[in-house]
């Protein structure tokens, strides 16, 4: 990879992480002393998806806002890298009606018509939506993409089985990436997948299967690139599976007392590892990291400011957007 | 099944099947709109199980009228991609009964998408489905379930009675830039190999028909009784009205044609005047539609009602196979019937 | 979540979470029953996520205690399988809000085998769900959907309010030979990690505590309006029947604790001394719980009623993320007093 | 294989197609000169299995009425194999309270806890129960097995996925049967599957996998016999995909215009051909072959005279067993 390529790939991940590290801070900031999970400037539910930045932006690297993501219940990292407005999203986040569905979506639901991104809470259900803006795509003669997301605990959906053969059937221009960070909330991947690689079920549909094994983001970058050229050609999807990292738990809160790996996790983190890399080819220096992570800073707090600044929406307006008017 | 019909007579005064009424509408919509399109099992060279695409495939291609494997949810997730992305496809669900393998699309896509963005994502569909029974199709093909879609919101819920409704429901459903569930039940859509009421083929307008989404139809009016119905009930609750017309019991019966949105002030008016309510209705009797309509007038005022309102529906009973239990729980016209006399000699 | 939570007092004046009440009840039939057993996502080594399973692992072992892969149909399916050959399995749906991912095997399966085979064929098994919002899940981690279960024959349907009618009504869902959907709110789990009502940790019976299935429980006897509510909201109601107590009006609040079978008798024995008639529902409005219960009193006595009868529930809207929003369309304790006052004005 | 167990597979062939061929005659009987699907002592969608006997013949032959069967919305040949009560299976074809279901099921839903046979109307639905009788089976201590059923249009629903990870994951003793004859109603298996052989799925899920080409009895019986040796012995699932035929129509009453292939069909018919097997290798001759279609034909109109012999379930009952009594 050419090294301006290589420092896209950090900077794509050192955004995402800053991201995480502020949403992470913002959500416990007014939780404590007992954490409630309702409680707070930004309540709910919170999967923060650090650790696993190498697949988003491996990615997202070969999209253009043309194209378009479908993510799931932990999307912050492939929102980001699929370049949705950090502002709106954030305010999203923080349920403002500056942000992407006006307060009523919440984390789990970012919708960005800008760059076609979306994501949904039920798992494996973003894939089948994927299928219908492919053949949009495809349909209005363009080579856009569509992009879908899971978890490898949801490739044992149904939805996972239907859109993979679909897709193949009708050649749809769709890359199905599969985010194996080993657990499934507490069941652990040997627990719910009877195979070690969802690679191999790509056969079962005919379309070419990958997985990358150490969640390192230039073989996600190298495959994704492929599996992405393939589906702009009209060659039809492909399924890639990368072996990720879940540095956090499941969900803020999550005590994660069932996790046993959870001693060698830091050492696993992408981002130093990658950092080292660069360092050592001459890529990154002190200077330069610093450049990256101050910019990321900037645009991150710069984002969790306008979410703050922006007004919470008025009850009365609660039954609003049911429905689309005539 | 495809069997031929007769076909309709001059243009002027041709009467039309609820099926081939569905689709000249779709058909209008296609020419009309390059992004409409229809996807759903056996909706190509066999048009339609109920006869719903019969000839689409023909006229308009393999690249719009499409066949797809059973794969519900891959599908309709498919159609609500379509959708977001700014096309307007209308898809088939075969039975409603299937609605258990893929209701995650509908309710929590589908119907949930255009709120959770603030209104910036529309999802322009139409769901179109089979419902009822009568034909000992047994548990899994004979149930109506609109009361199921029309609890859960972010869906429109249309349920034609007759073909000119059907064809001017589907216009506006395709037209809406919101989900829409199009609901039609066998025993209107006037096929050949199905025992039909005689309003199953009937007049249709010519050219462009739109039905707005919302609005009840008066099928009768009438001052005693009004009977609150929908779908292959109507036909049932218009026999039982004439029936009963020369005994000078004169029932008014409301077509709902439309569950959401549900017209309430159409229900309000005719219980004002006639004090007696009956609601007839193929779904499940308890927790759906019946309950509502009654618990709409009452939240209004309780005092228009003469006497106490009264339901026919299907009594909380998966739909038998054999003939002599199915049609004990149908709503059939001897129950409407029954219910109908109970209420005006109270 | 799994944080410690204090231990209950002495054993004759212990109280329990509703959570642990519960599982005291799992417990309690697994000892009794070999045939009884658990399945779902993250019941073992987590506990479940809103503690309905900790501890069972360790003290029943893998065997009995099964964590699934997210595959809701194939595991749901599972429990009906190994109860039609004669288990008894708890099967957990983590949230209610993700029925649509397997509604098939719970609808068309689990409630219709035992008539379709005209009663050859039992299906005893509990699927338990989540339901319920107030902490800013969302729309699809958030909603009620009770109507939706109540509304399709073949199923048992229960929600509790409180830790001993949890601990009685699982009793009774585990002994029963039907099918019976298990719907606990998790504002009444009394989690340690969720703001809870008082009443989430309470007193509850040692040892067998069964509560029937199919009755209703008066949770405050009163003289001036019925409320008819159930599980989290049964708690607003009392906050709210206390809070205007001094101010004379008497409010009775009828726990439901089941929809299937409803107890037609307890809600119109009340309405029928009180002549007033809120109905409380975290649930969507329309086509569901509230719209039933106003039914069932109006289609037997529409002179019972003062006045109009009123519900609170939630009015047909996603449940929106931002709290302001979500709050506005909960049935929240202010909404429910100002019902009431309503009524009693009226 | 010896003579007698091939005697035994055509002895089943031939009492199922007798079965459906009677069926047919009745279903057909009182509803001319105009079809009407809801008229006549059978109404309602009537599925027929002929052309599909091989394998159902082949795989219970393997089977005890220990064993549990779930099949599918054209599930007559496996319940005749299976050795459902032919009286009670067709009176409750017929309606009739001496039915399986008292006549609350029909065709589509028959339960017979006596054979540990059911079936289900949904497509691929009929997995998942499998599952848990097998579970059930093995946890007590028994060697019982359950084998499932579908077609090759349902192998592209999710609860087909969803079962096999399970099955798989948990070595459960079930046997998954495809039957592929080519069409799911109208649509050929080439629009509906984008793998011209199941079999190939069964990596997906680390299992044997067979595709059985010829719809030949025999070589069912051999798959067939492997794959439930192997389910008894705690070995885990298998999936086998069987290529057959439908002979008749989707249901009754489809016109089959769609279907390009239906001159050639009646050539393709199993039976004819494995008799004619059977007679060159002088396991039948024409004594034999009729003795065994008499025998077959007894049995049958026996079962449809029960049948309409039988009550009708009175009106009154019609809200019986909604619910089993405390
Ligand atoms: C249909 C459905 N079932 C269960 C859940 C609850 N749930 C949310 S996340 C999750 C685990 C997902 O695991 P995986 O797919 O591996 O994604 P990860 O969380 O590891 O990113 C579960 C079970 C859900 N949201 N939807
Ligand atoms: C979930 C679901 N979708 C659709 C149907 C309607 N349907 C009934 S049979 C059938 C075709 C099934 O094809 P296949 O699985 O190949 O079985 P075959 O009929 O060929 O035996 C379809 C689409 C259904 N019963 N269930
Ligand atoms: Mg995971
Ligand atoms: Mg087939």
């Amino acid at each position: 990879m050419q090294p301006q390529d290589r420092l896209d790939l950090y900077r794509t991940m050192v955004l995402i992480r800053t991201y995480e590290e502020a949403i992470l801070r913002e959500y416990h900031a007014d939780k404590k002393p007992v954490f409630d999970i309702g409680a707070g400037l930004v309540p709910g539910e919170m999967h923060l998806s650090a650790g696993q930045e190498p697949v988003a932006a491996g990615v997202c690297a070969h999209l253009t806002t043309d194209d378009a993501v479908t993510a799931t219940h932990r999307p912050h990292h492939f929102a980001v890298a699929h370049g949705v407005d950090l502002e709106k999203m954030t305010a999203e986040i923080f349920g403002r009606v500056t942000g992407l569905g006006k307060g009523r979506g919440g984390h789990m639901h970012l919708f960005d018509p800008a760059t076609h991104f979306s994501c949904s809470g039920i798992i494996a259900e973003g894939y089948p939506p994927a299928l219908g803006q492919a053949l949009a795509f495809r349909r209005r003669g363009s080579d856009r993409v569509a992009v879908a997301v899971t978890g490898e605990g949801a490739a044992n959906q149904g939805a996972f089985h239907e859109s993979l053969n679909l897709a193949a059937l009708w050649k749809l221009p769709v890359v199905f990436i599969v985010e194996d960070n080993d657990w499934g909330i507490s069941v652990p991947r040997s627990a719910s997948t009877c195979v070690t690689s969802n690679a191999v079920r790509a056969a079962g549909y005919g379309i070419p299967g990958a997985r990358v094994e150490d969640n390192s983001v230039e073989a996600v970058h190298e495959v994704a690139g492929e599996a992405i050229t393939r589906a702009r050609a009209g060659e039809g999807p492909s399924l890639i599976e990368v072996h990720t990292l879940r540095l956090w738990g499941h969900f803020e809160g999550d005590p994660q007392s069932y996790r046993s790996d959870l001693e060698g996790v830091p050492g696993k983190d992408p981002l130093p590892t990658f950092e080292q890399e660069l360092r050592a080819a001459g890529v990154l220096d002190d200077p330069s990291v610093s450049a990256v992570a101050a910019q990321a800073r900037d645009r991150v707090e710069a984002a969790i400011e306008f979410a703050k600044r922006s007004p919470e929406p008025e009850p009365a307006t609660a039954l609003d957007f049911v429905f689309a008017s005539a | 099944m495809t069997l031929t019909e007769p076909s309709p007579a001059t243009r002027a005064q041709r009467k039309l099947s609820t099926a081939k009424a569905m689709v000249e509408a779709i058909s209008q919509e296609m020419e009309r709109d390059q992004d409409v399109f229809v996807l759903g099992e056996d909706v190509g060279a066999y048009g339609g199980i109920f006869s719903s695409t019969t000839g689409l495939l023909d006229k308009f291609g393999p690249e719009r009228i499409i066949d797809t494997p059973i794969s519900e949810t891959a599908f309709i997730g498919t159609a609500i991609g379509a959708a977001v992305e700014g096309m307007r496809p209308i898809v088939e669900l075969m039975f409603v009964d299937f609605f258990g393998v893929c209701m995650d699309q509908i309710y929590n896509h589908m119907a949930k998408i255009h709120f959770e963005s603030g209104g910036n994502v529309k999802v322009p569909m139409v769901l179109a489905t089979a419902v009822g029974g009568g034909y000992s199709d047994g548990a899994q093909h004979s149930q109506c379930l609109w009361g199921t879609f029309a609890h859960l919101p972010g869906m429109k819920v249309v349920v034609p009675s007759n073909p000119a409704d059907a064809k001017g429901l589907m216009t506006s459903a395709i037209r809406d830039d919101n989900p829409v569930v199009f609901l039609f039940h066998k025993g209107i859509m006037g096929l050949p190999w199905m025992a039909k009421n005689r309003r199953s083929i009937d007049h249709v307008p010519d050219g462009e028909h739109v039905v707005p989404i919302g609005e009840a139809s008066v099928a009768r009016p009438g001052s005693d009784v009004t009977i609150v119905t929908l779908s292959l009930s109507v036909h049932h609750a218009l026999d039982v009205a004439e029936e009963l017309s020369p005994q000078g019991i004169d029932c008014e019966v409301i077509d709902l044609r439309s569950l959401v949105p549900l017209d309430t002030e159409a229900i309000l008016e005719s219980v004002g005047r006639t004090g007696r309510l009956l609601v007839v209705d193929e779904d499940y009797l308890s927790f759906g539609l019946s309950g509502e309509v009654i618990a709409r007038v009452v939240e209004r005022d309780p005092t228009v009602l003469r006497g106490p309102a009264a339901r026919v529906a299907v009594p909380d009973v998966p739909i038998p196979y054999a003939r002599p239990l199915e049609y004990a729980v149908l709503p059939t016209p001897s129950r409407i019937r029954q219910a109908v006399l109970e209420l005006v000699n109270a």
